[in-house]
């Protein structure tokens, strides 16, 4: 089915929570409005034109200082001062997060892409868990690498950092901390070494191989 | 194993059959250093004697956050990263973010690019179930087909490190084409001669010493069973998803490349030796699916176009505009995926990898209950899970 | 019943053949190298440890920016005409042989040489220092260059007049020599 | 023994030393002997286990230590576990941890007594040979028990406990398969055992008639089976319980049941050849020079062919296990006895 059709379905089931549709780019894809969203999610897998009953992908996204034309501040890679500390900004996010999802479905071999965006202070969104239950682990994962809550979720717990790590490390203002229980985390600055090796590397056949 | 079941006659664990003894389940840790759990997954089982009443697999011990290092490289230096997502099939790994970059860039891929591609992933994808038969063989005690699948796989490796340089880890295409071409003539003959020994002696050898092999089939014919319904619903795909009946594969249904080019059927599991979606199944639709990634190869190679292989100058840098799109690709273990923001620059805004296996693994929460330990490493092991790719 | 005696004679052949297979490998000869002794020789693109030839480098830093992990440390002093390069070390804690640097040179200078086992001790032994100390500095500048008898670069010869579309494209580029 | 004792009496004289200490001489320096046997066979089997792995996967094994294919791999294997510090777990219980190993290795010692290397040579002429050897090598389980337990480690405690059920329940097929051949001897000493088996390769046990051919299979089968090695290598599976019981064991200890499960194989394929496949007779009776030789070569092959079914199929499961061995093996067998009885009863040996 055509993508604008499952749009007007779409709207016409959740009303005015479907934000807008914006099909210029590459890929076309929904707003829908946050608290609107498990219940968009299950009119998408259960009504039998659309038939959604695989969720692809659900990306959690930091929209902070996203400008078309790539002057946006959107890096936010800090590394190692020369004094293997890692680097500190004052730099603190504003913009707000989203999330998206990647629809299939493997009867009717259509996709669909739907997005939320919500504010950076309440980073709350319902939980699709009980329409695809492999949400579970993709919003476990959004919790942990974004900071954005999914209620009704019933053990968001981090999924990949440890359980007690301070800090959401995709935000586009995340720090990394000076030490983790002690540890001291600082990349060690190699660059001034005065030892200059036995034998640099040849550039002829493998050495000692023959024949 | 129906789980129900076996809580009813094993019930010691919940109610105090004998008064006065108090019984209660046993905390287990399976990893993250175990033998069976193909790399550094740790599983937290709580089992009654051998049967396991509650798996909670515990993730993040090969954690690099590849995703904020993206942001931080534009997108041809984070080609490299990509091998290091699925490393037994890094080919796979790197046509599927090289796709997704195409897809938002408006470039043609010379067709000879995009063949060099389809042979390089396919022979990816050859070595990377070679490993799956192997380490399955292991986990059920039977050391001798790993020795046999590494020696096939050497041979693959010789034949991408003639290519592409590397011998696991490549860096071999480039978004906007491949970075070599062939590197001599006599590279496309020994490809082909190795692809008809490996069809005609080695898959029968391992047929019969380990596919039809009674005690193989009685550990795996019946076990940890996952249903279509299941499948669907934790978002499996890739032989999990063939195994338990799914006729889908990418590369067929959501066709990218050159694939609409060659014609190789899809195999799924039939449940010959138990019941549908059983781990004998996934692991029998590894092994016809080497036969298939072989017809490819030989089809692509027969029909090697000429031309250059590629269409952005490898010094020039590589311009995306702005926009947002996600893009699948079958590797060896499934649908890898990438959703990716690009805000005009040379480095990505965001960049989300879908790994098959990231999904793949969620079933054991459901279907491990229940099953014996010995059966939980055979269910493991018919996952065919790379944690490289799980924890990014 | 039929399935009991079914089942086991099963089991006895599949077994059976099985070791049937094992037993045929016992006099083949096995495929394995006797590694310090015999040595695979590796293809020509085998990408091993990078090595930079300082005479013809000119410090220009190019690949110092490719690299993803920028493992590249190059220092040099004065400005334009008597710019020298002091230092060009490459840090092997960190380079992760994606071989982009060889892509990006001008002057082909750094290439993947076929070297792969160098195991040290201490970890700081494996920033390899390309340049002597106390060994003349490389100037950077063209012109000084040509002044001081170093390998210049041959000037590309005119393109002409209309670019050929990249038909035959440099296939064989840069990576692939030694 | 009977030649060893004269020949003590004759060094020292009739008068000089009493029965009991020309007893006690004798058994000791058998004793002995078969210590040194045990060591022997436990160091060329490591070497040898290793070159058959090697050369059934189409590699070379061993080649770096000693000249000439890496002879003294066992050699080297042994002084590094020796070398090894000798750890105990803090709570372990450090009675039993130390005491379990001793005992799996005297269950295996202690059955080397009956073997009947050759016809005079036999460290103990018991009359219940055959009845003894199973009695004793039952030890070995209450040590794996010690074992698994005492080491604290659940993993030790799961292998332990696979292990003790495994080797309790295929000591009966084990056992019952022995039993036609005793019915044909009459009695259960080994060297009657052997010396019924005179005459060519046709008059062993083995072609006797194809009950006995069975038993034989379920002989070795059960076999495999009791020294935890091959398709049923459960207790001390890598793949899921890490090392079995012996996880936790290091040094001298561990190489105490290194030195068991080698000794167990050799001892369990030499009571193969002395009750199947006719002890020391050669296949031709012409050829009978060398007794001990023939019957160490068919121990010898009988251990080959236990190893090159380890490296060729896969791990059976526990229930598996169970399933096999009471519902397959056991009824299998308990036909043989009954087939046997009667097919001597039909050619009218028996009576004997």
């Amino acid at each position: 089915m055509e993508q604008k059709a499952i749009y007007e379905l779409l709207a016409g089931k959740i009303g005015a929570a479907a934000l807008g549709f914006n099909d210029e780019g590459v890929e076309s894809y929904a707003e829908v409005a946050p608290e609107k969203i498990a219940e968009a999610a299950l009119f998408l897998r259960d009504e039998e034109q659309l038939g959604f009953n695989q969720l692809m992908c659900l990306s959690g996204i930091d929209w902070d200082g996203f400008d078309e034309n790539g002057k946006g501040k959107s890096v936010a890679i800090l590394g190692y001062s020369a004094d293997g500390k890692p680097e500190t900004s004052d730099r603190v996010g504003e913009g707000d997060l989203g999330v998206a999802y990647s629809l299939y479905s493997h009867e009717k071999k259509h996709k669909f892409t739907m997005r939320v965006r919500v504010s950076r202070e309440r980073a709350v969104v319902p939980t699709v868990i009980d329409v695809w239950s492999t949400a579970g682990w993709h919003e476990r994962e959004a919790w942990d690498l974004l900071g954005i809550r999914f209620e009704g979720h019933p053990d968001l717990r981090r999924m990949l950092l440890e359980e007690d790590w301070v800090g959401h490390p995709l935000r586009k203002d995340y720090q990394m901390p000076g030490q983790w229980e002690q540890v001291p985390l600082e990349g060690k600055d190699m660059t001034a070494s005065p030892f200059t090796p036995t034998s640099t590397p040849t550039t002829g056949p493998t050495p000692g191989a023959e024949g | 194993m129906a789980t129900e079941e076996t809580k009813m006659n094993s019930g010691w664990a919940d109610q105090d059959q004998v008064p006065g003894i108090k019984s209660e389940l046993m905390e287990l840790n399976m990893g993250p250093q175990h033998p069976a759990t193909h790399g550094v997954l740790r599983l937290l089982l709580e089992t009654d004697g051998e049967i396991v009443y509650k798996v909670t697999p515990v993730l993040g011990y090969l954690h690099r956050c590849a995703e904020k290092i993206a942001e931080g490289i534009n997108y041809k230096q984070w080609v490299i990263y990509t091998d290091r997502f699925d490393y037994l099939a890094p080919m796979c790994c790197n046509h599927a973010y090289v796709t997704a970059v195409e897809k938002l860039m408006d470039v043609e891929v010379p067709e000879r690019a995009e063949h060099l591609r389809v042979v390089a992933a396919e022979l990816s994808r050859i070595a990377s179930h070679l490993i799956a038969l192997a380490t399955f063989g292991l986990d059920m005690g039977a050391w001798t087909p790993l020795l046999y699948c590494f020696r096939e796989r050497e041979v693959i490796l010789d034949l991408l490190e003639r290519i592409a340089g590397g011998r696991m880890l490549y860096n071999y295409m480039v978004p906007g084409g491949v970075r070599y071409d062939v590197p001599d003539e006599r590279w496309v003959s020994d490809v082909l001669e190795f692809i008809t020994m490996l069809e005609t002696k080695k898959i029968k050898d391992y047929n019969q010493l380990l596919s039809y092999n009674k005690i193989f089939i009685g550990r795996l014919g019946n076990v940890a069973v996952i249903s279509k319904q299941d499948a669907f619903d934790y978002g499996c795909t890739g032989p999990v998803l063939r195994g338990s009946g799914v006729k889908f594969d990418c590369r067929k249904d959501d066709p990218y490349s050159v694939y609409h080019k060659f014609d190789f059927d899809v195999p799924v599991g039939m449940g010959e030796m138990g019941t549908v979606g059983d781990c004998w199944d996934r692991y029998m639709v590894r092994v016809r699916e080497i036969e298939e990634a072989c017809k490819i190869v030989r089809q692509a190679l027969d029909s090697l176009p000429g031309g250059s292989c590629q269409a952005i100058e490898l010094k020039k840098p590589v311009k995306v505009p702005a926009g947002a799109a996600y893009s699948r690709t079958e590797s060896a273990k499934g649908e890898m995926g990438h959703y990716i923001i690009s805000d005009g620059g040379q480095t990505p805004f965001r960049n989300k990898v879908r790994s098959p296996s990231f999904c793949n693994l969620q079933v054991i929460e459901k279907v491990g209950v229940g099953q014996m330990v010995s059966d939980l490493v055979a269910f493991v092991g018919s996952l065919d899970i790379v944690l490289g790719e799980i924890d990014r | 019943m039929a399935q009991y005696f079914a089942d086991m004679y099963q089991a006895v052949s599949s077994a059976l053949i099985g070791m049937s297979i094992t037993i045929k490998h016992i006099w083949k000869k096995p495929v394995t190298l006797q590694y310090p002794d015999e040595r695979q020789v590796m293809s020509p693109r085998f990408r091993g440890f990078v090595h930079n030839d300082t005479k013809k480098c000119d410090g220009c830093g190019i690949c110092a920016k490719a690299c993803p992990v920028d493992c590249i440390y190059i220092e040099t002093e004065g400005k334009a005409k008597d710019r020298y390069m002091t230092r060009y070390a490459i840090d092997y804690n960190k380079c992760i042989w994606c071989s982009l640097c060889t892509e990006n040179c001008h002057a082909d200078s750094i290439t993947m040489s076929h070297d792969y086992d160098h195991s040290v001790y201490f970890r700081d032994t494996l920033v390899y220092e390309f340049m002597d100390p106390n060994e003349a500095k490389v100037p950077c500048h063209r012109i000084t260059r040509t002044e001081l008898g170093w390998w210049v670069e041959p000037k590309a010869e005119k393109k002409p007049v209309e670019k050929p579309a990249p038909e035959s494209g440099p296939s064989d580029d840069k990576g692939e020599d030694h | 023994m009977e030649i060893l004792t004269d020949l003590i009496r004759s060094w020292f004289g009739p008068d000089k030393m009493s029965d009991q200490a020309v007893f006690i001489t004798v058994a000791s320096t058998m004793a002995t002997i078969m210590f040194i046997v045990m060591a022997l066979c436990a160091l060329i089997f490591t070497w040898a286990e290793r070159k058959v792995a090697g050369f059934i996967q189409s590699r070379y094994g061993p080649m770096r230590t000693g000249r000439w294919h890496g002879w003294a791999q066992a050699v080297a294997d042994m002084l590094k576990i020796l070398g090894k510090e000798d750890i105990i777990p803090a709570e372990a219980n450090r009675f039993f941890f130390s005491f379990a190993p001793i005992l799996v290795l005297l269950g295996s010692l202690l059955a080397w007594a009956a073997i009947p290397w050759s016809p005079g040579f036999v460290s103990a002429d018991l009359d219940l040979g055959l009845f003894y050897i199973f009695a004793v090598s039952s030890l070995v389980i209450v040590g794996l028990l010690m074992a698994g337990w005492s080491s604290n480690n659940k993993w030790a405690l799961y292998g332990a406990a696979r292990g003790a059920a495994q080797m309790i329940s295929y000591e009966i097929p084990l056992a019952l398969a022995c039993i036609p051949v005793v019915m044909y001897t009459g009695s259960l000493n080994t060297t009657d055992i052997v010396i019924a088996q005179q005459g060519g390769m046709l008059n062993w046990f083995v072609f006797r008639n194809p009950f006995l051919f069975v038993a034989f299979i379920m002989y070795f089968i059960a076999s495999i089976a009791e020294t935890n090695r091959g398709p049923f290598d459960m207790p001390e599976t890598e793949s899921e319980l890490v090392a079995g019981y012996h996880t936790e064991y290091t040094g001298m200890r561990f190489a105490f049941f290194f030195l068991s499960e080698y000794a167990n194989l050799f001892l369990v394929s030499l009571i193969a050849a002395m009750v199947f496949l006719g002890g020391w007779w050669a296949p031709i009776p012409g050829l009978d020079f060398a007794p001990a030789l023939t019957f160490i070569i068919k121990g010898v092959l009988m251990v080959l062919l236990n190893m090159w079914v380890r490296w060729t199929l896969p791990r059976v499961r526990v229930d598996q296990l169970m399933h096999l061995c009471w519902k397959v093996m056991i009824p299998i067998s308990l036909i043989c006895v009954v087939g046997a009885g009667i097919w001597m009863m039909l050619s009218g040996q028996a009576g004997a």
